[in-house]
């Protein structure tokens, strides 16, 4: 709560500041997003601060909520440490996407904490509306354009869809509070027709909008499209805050009617794996590739919902989150400062990584590694928790997960192949050697080590997250 | 409460005369306006306007609109035909559909019948205005565009970005009258200035509000959508005949219905100190109104003939930084004053 | 009064609502103008707000009216940012088409 | 009295909204998604609704819709720019859509169920009520609200803006 | 740079906030524009009324007869040559027998005409007419739809022979011969 | 105590990796793995009758029951004992060689010998996967990054192959922990997780979970293919890693984890197992008696001794446990033996080829003489290393089935033949241009070959010191698990 009043407050401070001093700008953000993380874990560890008891019927900042608003705001502050360099081009509208990335963060904040279906429809606007924007923010690259009118018209869309099965739910239960549906259904042996379709809607909505198969269509062009740092921030999160959100609805509104809609989620959760992981095979573009690899780790993250009611589901759910986004945002770090400077995207621009930028290739390595969940690293244990919680109701959709997380690593080793292991010719070891290599901007350098930093201490000691909630 | 289940015959009748009585009004009001607009205009100028038709040129409003019917009827040859028979059509509808929540005065006895002079009281009746002075915009639009002339697409244009930027300056001002009176009933609005006209609370509510009824009117010193220097004629440069009549006449309902809700709101509607709206069986009321109406009228007319017609950018600059602004510190000082010293 | 709304059973509030958000769905299917396949979403919307409404004077309960509300705030912002991109879109592209919009397939 | 009334609005606004779907003109398009609401308008005064129908006529008509149609003649857009699918594709996409309205209608039959209270009145939505649930209960998504619309602001301006060179 | 006396020095000041909401400068000229309002109204309803000329208004020139009815002009030229804007232009002719009722002397202006819309009404002519035949009067020249009717034949500018047709142009010829003796 | 195992190799190859000293590297990595043997050779003193010792534990993830405890036992022992002795002569079998990226090679190496030495100490089953895991990566960087023809995509290959297997692995882990019950948690302790009554169909396929990983790291027919290629391809080094510790993980990987977790299927499935094993033994050694390149010839000789481990450990009795635990010793010595060999007759001659060599027996007679002790103790000649581990082995599986007893055999003989045949042709015969003036070993190879050699025989003619250092332990672990 005291940290989306942060948040907001930064954000306006940021549009203001914005008009004159660009240069404040970056500080400004970053010490905004640190103080909000500091007032989450005041709340988190501390006594907190103990207000906004009063709006519980809207929204709450339990363990749960500020447990995951500290995993989205570690996220963006890593995003706008890398901002110094990823935005460098922007002059007169730095403050606006410094303002949009923090209102849209808001918004995840809201999908962190809602209890009522209110709050989480406008959570996911909020979070949404800026995103459209940013994906679209280079005005006159057409494929920013196609981006932003890709995703803008997807989300609208689910929105459509996400209300009218509200609505129906609404009908059925008369009420948009999740504690009051979830007494209306009961335990859901005499549910009405309407809020099947209703629950069935709602899922159809919100698969859109954390991009699960066969809703994800979009994703890719989307990811591709945008620029790099938005698309860190859509992949870590926005789809931290869909989770949470999606975790949240099902766990608190639907569990009655749970033999309901399980079958259902179960069939989207495998296909997504399978589908992303065998179509990320074939992709040459980095940045194309972590959009299939965003959507077949959105099919490991349903295995949370899936595990709904089991001890631990909204553990695995908050670890694997920040594991997987800390592994993404160094991806994507890296990825801008080899991609940026070398004007392509694809794989081959990393040829020989290692040599160029040794620590640059590392953190790829590592974070791929992570994404991959290669044991001991963070995102190991991220797929153990999920795996562990979800194995009780669905084995064989876990050994569906582990054979695709074997597949994925095929194509997470794409890059630590051309990394490590292209040697370059002649004429390109005379580029590495040439003054207009790639260099590591210190933003850039500083974000990703944290980023690092934070891995490194996941990967040793992993209670230290997982035990929060 | 139902609308339309309170249908009954004689409730349909009274209604209906007291619809027909109103539509005369207005249209005469506004025929009379075009009368009016000329003559004053013409003493502002020191002239003398119109006054070879009848009696100090009184039969003038006759005389136009004997030759707009009669003027050749032009429908262009590119152009939109439907859209472009219909804008006036709807623009004067509208016009004339505002009338409805007007509360002309209390109860007029006449004939051993009592007539309320208010067609219906809805409970959100300046909302219905504030809605109908927002779909003002299409037949200026439709008009505009399906002309098939830049000029009039141009019009079209600038006639709806300014309507709709104006709006909410005056919803804001609108809101502030609403947390004073803490209804949306127009009558009760206005019953509630029995004793002061709100004008006095809400000096700054007033002004943007009459800025704004100027720009929703398209009139000068707000009249880019037809300024005839910069596009010939806006909108209705590709009008003529009856359709180029109904588009001026619409306007002038407008600024009649506009003057109506001015006085309403910040002047007292069919109060006025001294004296009683029921006096001469309930005529005492309207008249009172109408005069209101007819003096705020003169004041648009004034304006037009003293200001100059504003660029395009510094319209907008009004409107965004200055009056959206403004309106909100007028609501918020409303509010605190409300919080403080009670209503 | 009340028996009176009531005299239409919910089911046709249902269904029509029904209807209009397909007819907003097969619009969004088979236009390519991307202004009118974001019209064909508000209608979805307005669907959804007429069930709503309905429910709420049904339930005899304001939530879905709120509801209604926020809705409409919601679309009346995705429109104005819609309609930006649209028309940033247009600059580049001197068009809305939105299957001119492939070139990221590959 | 009722019943007429409310299936003539929606036939109304079935046609019309069809009639916005199939229409090869986009401004003609606007003009009869503008009747739609005029008809969803009526319906919302059918139940007695009368605030949300006049918010619904200001919103959509007033605001979103004059938005809509700045935007077509701003980009003079008409029947003759329209692009069009093909009819195989169209023919596909009203099977997908028939396929799909088949479904709901299938599943929802005989489900509806809607438990009526006790103590109900007709009164709900009238601006009184309303007002009271919006400004003690729904206070938090109105303010919330807010943040939507900054957002939305400074994102419509962000796009809009032209670049200046700093 | 001055290049007047008068020339103002024009500083784009800072505006005080009373200048900047503009309202009092509205209300400066609402109150300018009401005081028009009650002013008397300057307009003269022309066709009905007319107002009066000066005495020595110069409107439309008038080719004087004697007192016989016999043209004045001898087509000398001389207010040609003292036209100022060149709106007059002219033909001579010797007098015939039998036409010293019409001419008073043996060369008259077969054709004369004066371009009324280059002519500027100065009033050269006439004095420069030796033998006043050519005086302005204080009758206003019509108007007409096309450029070719503005030139006025004799048709236009010689005045009739009835005493009713005659124009009296008595104040305007003293006038002028005042002005002719006075000394340079 | 058993926390230094893998401290010292993690941060030194930290050090490495981070700070990369480039003149320093392979000091570092030379006294780090010595610091290691001499903490092994420390905890060759302690009692180990007692089970484990030398025990530490600490909560890692306490909410979900993962701890990280290490422990050891006479079997963990020999197997460190195995890596942190070979550990050395690893690093300087590659000392002379100049490399790109030297401290990042030894970083990898060491990394790999900390992952090593966690599979073998940890007691808990996740920690245990994480190691298995971790050891992966470093091999997979070195082979790919400074192997040799077609590394990359062998080595993907290599990786999916042995990251597949041991994600079944996951799985049945999975299942079993989430059969635990310690005081209403679920737990990943050994003790926990062998303590669970599986039903026997659950049991199966546990079983087969644990199987298809350790099978594939052994490897048992027919996963092996990934690991002739892979052996060819990456560098002495890696294959020495490779073949001498990490197939090792997959036999200790039996016998610590798989058949007591679910030792109710082994009835069941065991057959299969062990017919798979012997296959492959026979398999192996038939294509190793035909192959020209003497590198794919160790290695195949290398699956067909693993195959022999694997169906003695399978046996699950005294003599094929024993017996088991000492070859995963001796194997791995000889076999890094051998590759070394392998290196240095590759790196002098410039060709793997058979048919390529002869007649060094005369240029390099120090050389010959330490490759035959080497191979002898490869074909298990009496007194040599071989000898009494295959023995037992042998015993084992003759034990448990008479047949496939004599099958596993012919091991023996088929060893003697291929191995012969290799040493014949290499050490023997007409010298040629190039193997003439082959240059004999230099003080560096002679340390590595005489340590080396020396074990073999110290090993053969002791083979006691071992077998005592297990024998309570595999008793006790026998005890435990019943078939």
């Amino acid at each position: 709560m005291t940290a989306l009043l942060i948040l907001f407050l930064t954000a306006i401070a940021v549009l203001f500041v914005g008009l004159k001093y660009r240069s404040l700008l970056q500080p400004l953000a970053l010490i905004g997003t640190l103080l909000a993380l500091g007032a989450t874990g005041y709340d988190l560890f501390g006594p907190g601060f103990g207000w906004g008891a009063e709006y519980a019927s809207m929204f709450r900042f339990m363990p749960f909520a500020d447990a995951f608003s500290g995993v989205a705001i570690l996220a963006t502050a890593l995003i706008i440490g890398l901002s110094g360099w990823g935005f460098r081009n922007l002059n007169s509208t730095l403050g606006d996407h410094y303002a949009l990335i923090l209102f849209s963060l808001c918004g995840a904040l809201i999908m962190f904490s809602y209890t009522n279906l209110t709050m989480l429809f406008l959570g996911i606007e909020i979070l949404s509306i800026p995103l459209y924007v940013l994906a679209g923010s280079r005005r006159d690259d057409p494929a920013g354009n196609e981006a932003a009118l890709k995703y803008f018209l997807m989300g609208a869309f689910a929105t459509g869809i996400l209300l009218f099965g509200m609505t129906l739910v609404y009908g059925a239960t008369s009420s948009f509070d999740l504690a009051s549906i979830s007494r209306a259904i009961g335990n859901g042996d005499q549910m009405p027709s309407m809020l099947k379709v209703g629950i069935l809607l709602m899922i159809m909505g919100l698969s859109f909008k954390v991009s699960a198969v066969p809703f994800h269509f979009w994703a890719p062009d989307v990811y591709q499209g945008s620029p790099n740092l938005v698309t860190a921030f859509m992949a870590t999160v926005v789809k931290t805050a869909g989770f949470a959100a999606f975790y949240r609805l099902f766990a608190i509104a639907f569990p009655g009617a749970e033999g309901f809609w399980s079958v259902p989620v179960a069939i989207i959760a495998a296909l997504t794996m399978t589908v992303a992981n065998a179509t990320a095979l074939f992709q040459k573009d980095f940045k194309r590739m972590m959009a299939y690899s965003s959507i077949s780790h959105a099919g490991y993250l349903l295995l949370a919902v899936l595990a709904i009611g089991t001890e631990g589901a909204d553990r695995a759910l908050l670890f694997y989150t920040l594991t997987y986004s800390l592994a993404t945002i160094c991806a994507f770090g890296a990825y801008i400062a080899v991609a940026e400077q070398s004007g392509d995207g694809s794989f081959s621009a990393f040829n020989g990584l290692s040599t160029k930028q040794p620590l640059l290739a590392a953190v790829l390595a590592l974070s791929m590694l992570s994404l991959a969940g290669i044991p001991p690293l963070a995102g190991f244990f991220g797929k153990y928790f999920l795996f562990t919680a979800a194995f009780a109701k669905y084995p064989w959709l876990i050994v569906l997960a582990v054979i695709n997380s074997a597949i994925s690593i095929y194509y997470y080793f794409k890059i630590i192949i051309a990394m490590y292991f292209t040697r370059l010719s002649a004429e390109d070891s005379a580029e590495a050697d040439a003054p207009n290599g790639i260099v590591l901007p210190a933003g850039v350098r500083w974000a990703v080590m944290l980023g690092l930093l934070l891995i490194a201490l996941l990967t040793l000691a992993p209670g230290s997250v997982y035990g929060l909630i | 409460m139902s609308l339309i289940l309170l249908f009954s015959l004689g409730f349909i009748i009274e209604k209906a005369v007291l619809i027909i009585a109103l539509f005369a009004l207005t249209l005469g009001v506004a025929a009379y306006s075009t009368y009016g607009e000329r003559k004053i205009a013409a003493f502002f100028q020191d002239r003398l306007g119109p006054s070879n038709a009848g009696p100090w040129g009184l039969l003038q409003p006759l005389a136009d609109g004997v030759k707009m019917f009669t003027k050749e009827d032009f429908v262009p040859n590119q152009s939109e035909r439907w859209l472009y028979i219909l804008a006036p059509g709807a623009f004067i509808f509208v016009a004339l559909m505002a009338s409805a929540v007007i509360p002309w005065g209390t109860t007029l006895t006449l004939g051993g019948l009592n007539w309320n002079l208010q067609v219906t009281d809805v409970n959100i009746g300046i909302l219905y205005v504030v809605g109908l002075a927002s779909l003002g915009v299409y037949g200026i639009m439709l008009g505009g565009w399906a002309s098939n002339n830049k000029f009039s697409l141009y019009g079209a244009i600038r006639a709806s970005s300014q309507m709709i930027s104006y709006e909410l300056a005056m919803g804001l001002s609108i809101i502030a009258i609403v947390m004073l009176s803490g209804s949306l009933s127009l009558k009760t609005i206005v019953d509630q200035q029995a004793g002061m006209w709100n004008v006095v609370y809400q000096p700054l509510g007033f002004i943007l509000f009459l800025t704004c009824a100027l720009a929703e009117c398209n009139r000068a010193p707000f009249d880019m959508a037809e300024c005839e220097t910069e596009l010939i004629g806006g909108y209705h440069t590709e009008y003529s005949a009856m359709k180029l009549g109904f588009f001026l006449f619409a306007e002038y309902i407008n600024m009649f219905i506009s003057c109506t809700v001015i006085s309403c709101l910040y002047f007292g509607g069919y109060h006025f100190p001294g004296l009683d709206p029921n006096w001469l069986g309930g005529l005492m009321g309207p008249i009172i109104l109408l005069s209101k109406s007819f003096f705020f009228i003169f004041v648009f007319m004034w304006i037009r003939w003293t200001l100059p017609r504003f660029r395009y950018d510094q319209l907008m600059h009004l409107g965004w930084k200055s009056l959206i602004p403004l309106a909100i510190v007028n609501m918020m000082l409303t509010g605190a004053g409300i919080l403080f010293f009670g209503k | 009064m009340l028996e009176s709304i009531r005299s239409i059973p919910i089911d046709y509030y249902v269904y029509l609502s029904t209807v209009l958000f397909v007819i907003g769905v097969f619009g969004v299917l088979i236009r390519r103008n991307a202004i009118v396949v974001l019209m064909c979403i508000e209608l979805m919307l307005n669907a959804v707000n007429l069930l709503l409404a309905a429910f709420s004077t049904y339930l005899s309960d304001a939530q879905g009216q709120i509801m209604v509300f926020f809705i409409m705030v919601v679309a009346a912002a995705e429109a104005a940012v819609g309609l930006g991109i649209l028309v940033m879109i247009y600059r580049n592209t001197k068009s809305t088409d939105i299957s001119l919009l492939d070139n990221l397939k590959n | 009295m009722v019943l007429p009334i409310f299936l003539t609005l929606a036939a109304i606004s079935i046609l019309t909204a069809l009639l916005m779907v199939l229409s090869k003109n986009p401004v003609h398009s606007v003009l009869y998604l503008i009747l739609t609401f005029f008809a969803i308008a009526g319906q919302y005064i059918l139940l007695n609704a009368q605030f949300l129908a006049v918010v619904h006529i200001i919103v959509y008509a007033g605001a979103i819709m004059v938005l809509f149609l700045f935007v077509l003649m701003l980009l003079n857009l008409s029947k003759e720019t329209e692009p069009q699918k093909s009819a195989m594709w169209k023919l596909s996409g009203g099977i997908a859509a028939g396929m799909l309205l088949v479904t709901l209608v299938g599943a929802l039959r005989g489900g509806i169920e809607v438990t009526i209270p006790e103590n109900a009145s007709g009164k709900v939505g009238l601006v009184e009520n309303l007002g009271m649930v919006l400004f003690t209960d729904f206070v938090v998504p109105f303010e919330i609200a807010g943040i939507l619309f900054l957002a939305a602001m400074v994102g419509a301006v962000l796009v809009g803006k032209r670049d200046l060179q700093v | 740079m001055q290049l007047t006396q008068r020339s103002k020095n024009v500083v784009k000041k800072e505006m005080t906030f009373l200048e900047r909401i503009y309202l009092p400068a509205i209300a400066k000229g609402m109150w300018t524009t009401l005081k028009h309002f009650f002013r008397k109204s300057n307009t003269v309803s022309y066709p009905k009324e007319q107002r009066e000329f000066a005495p020595v208004y110069r409107g439309w020139h008038v080719l004087k007869r004697d007192e016989q009815g016999r043209e004045n002009c001898t087509a000398c030229g001389l207010c040609a040559v003292a036209c100022p804007a060149e709106a007059i232009t002219m033909e001579a002719a010797e007098r015939e027998r039998g036409e010293e009722h019409l001419y008073r002397e043996e060369k008259y202006a077969a054709v004369y005409e004066i371009n009324m819309l280059r002519c500027i009404f100065c009033g050269l002519c006439e004095e420069a007419c030796p033998k006043e035949a050519i005086f302005l009067t204080d009758r206003i020249v019509p108007s007409d739809y096309a450029r070719q009717y503005f030139v006025f034949g004799k048709d236009m500018l010689v005045e009739g022979v009835e005493p009713d047709k005659r124009v009296d142009v008595t104040v305007r010829q003293k006038h002028i011969t005042e002005k002719n003796t006075q000394p340079a | 105590m058993s926390l230094i195992f893998i401290l010292i190799p993690f941060i030194a190859s930290a050090i490495l990796l981070l700070l990369r000293p480039a003149g320093l590297s392979r000091h570092l990595a030379l006294v780090a793995s010595l610091a290691n043997l001499v903490a092994t050779a420390y905890c060759l003193t302690c009692d180990y009758s007692q089970g484990m010792n030398c025990t530490f534990s600490v909560p890692w993830v306490a909410s979900a029951g993962i701890s990280f405890s290490l422990g050891m036992d006479g079997i963990t022992l020999i197997m460190l004992v195995l890596t942190n002795l070979l550990a050395p002569l690893i690093v300087l079998s590659s000392w002379g060689k100049a490399f790109e990226n030297e401290p990042r090679y030894y970083g990898l190496l060491l990394m790999m010998l900390g992952a090593l030495n966690g599979v073998f100490l940890a007691q808990d089953g996740l920690l245990f996967y994480v190691f298995y895991e971790l050891a992966l990566i470093p091999i997979y960087f070195i082979c790919a990054i400074w192997g040799g023809q077609d590394r990359i995509r062998i080595t993907l290959k290599f990786f999916i192959y042995t990251f597949v297997g041991s994600l079944f692995m996951l799985v049945a882990l999975l299942w079993v922990y989430l059969q635990t019950n310690v005081n209403g948690q679920h737990s990943f302790a050994w003790a926990d997780l062998v303590a669970v009554p599986l039903s026997p169909e659950a049991a199966n396929w546990v079983l087969l979970g644990f199987f298809l990983a350790f099978a594939v790291k052994m490897p048992v027919f027919p996963l092996h293919t990934w690991q002739p290629d892979t052996y060819v391809t990456a560098p002495t080094g890696g294959t020495m890693l490779l073949s001498g510790i990490m197939l090792k993980m997959g036999t200790y990987g039996v016998i610590r984890w798989m058949i007591p977790l679910a030792p109710e299927a082994m009835h069941t499935l065991n057959p299969i197992f062990i017919s798979l094993a012997v296959f492959g033994i026979l398999y192996a050694s038939i294509i190793a008696v035909k192959q020209s390149d003497i590198k794919r010839l160790v290695a195949y000789s290398s699956i067909a001794h693993v195959g022999l481990i694997a169906a003695g450990i399978l046996a699950w009795n005294k003599a094929g446990v024993q017996g088991g635990i000492i070859q995963m010793l001796n194997h791995g010595i000889n076999v890094v033996g051998l590759f070394f060999i392998v290196d240095m007759l590759e790196r002098r001659l410039g060709t793997r080829s058979l048919a390529d060599m002869g007649g060094i027996a005369k240029s390099a007679p120090k050389f010959a003489a330490l490759f035959m002790i080497i191979v002898l103790g490869s074909v298990a000649v009496p007194l040599t290393n071989g000898f009494p581990g295959e023995f037992l082995l042998l015993n084992g599986v003759w034990n448990y089935n008479f047949w496939l007893g004599v099958l596993a055999g012919l091991t023996i003989i088929f060893g003697a033949v291929y191995m012969l045949r290799a040493y014949g042709l290499v050490v023997f015969g007409e010298a040629r241009p190039e193997t003439a003036n082959f240059e004999d070993v230099n003080p560096r190879e002679f340390l590595v070959l005489g340590i080396i050699a020396g074990l073999v025989i110290v090993f053969g003619f002791f083979p006691q010191s071992i077998l005592g250092l297990t024998e309570m332990s595999v008793d006790r672990i026998l005890g435990a698990v019943q078939l």
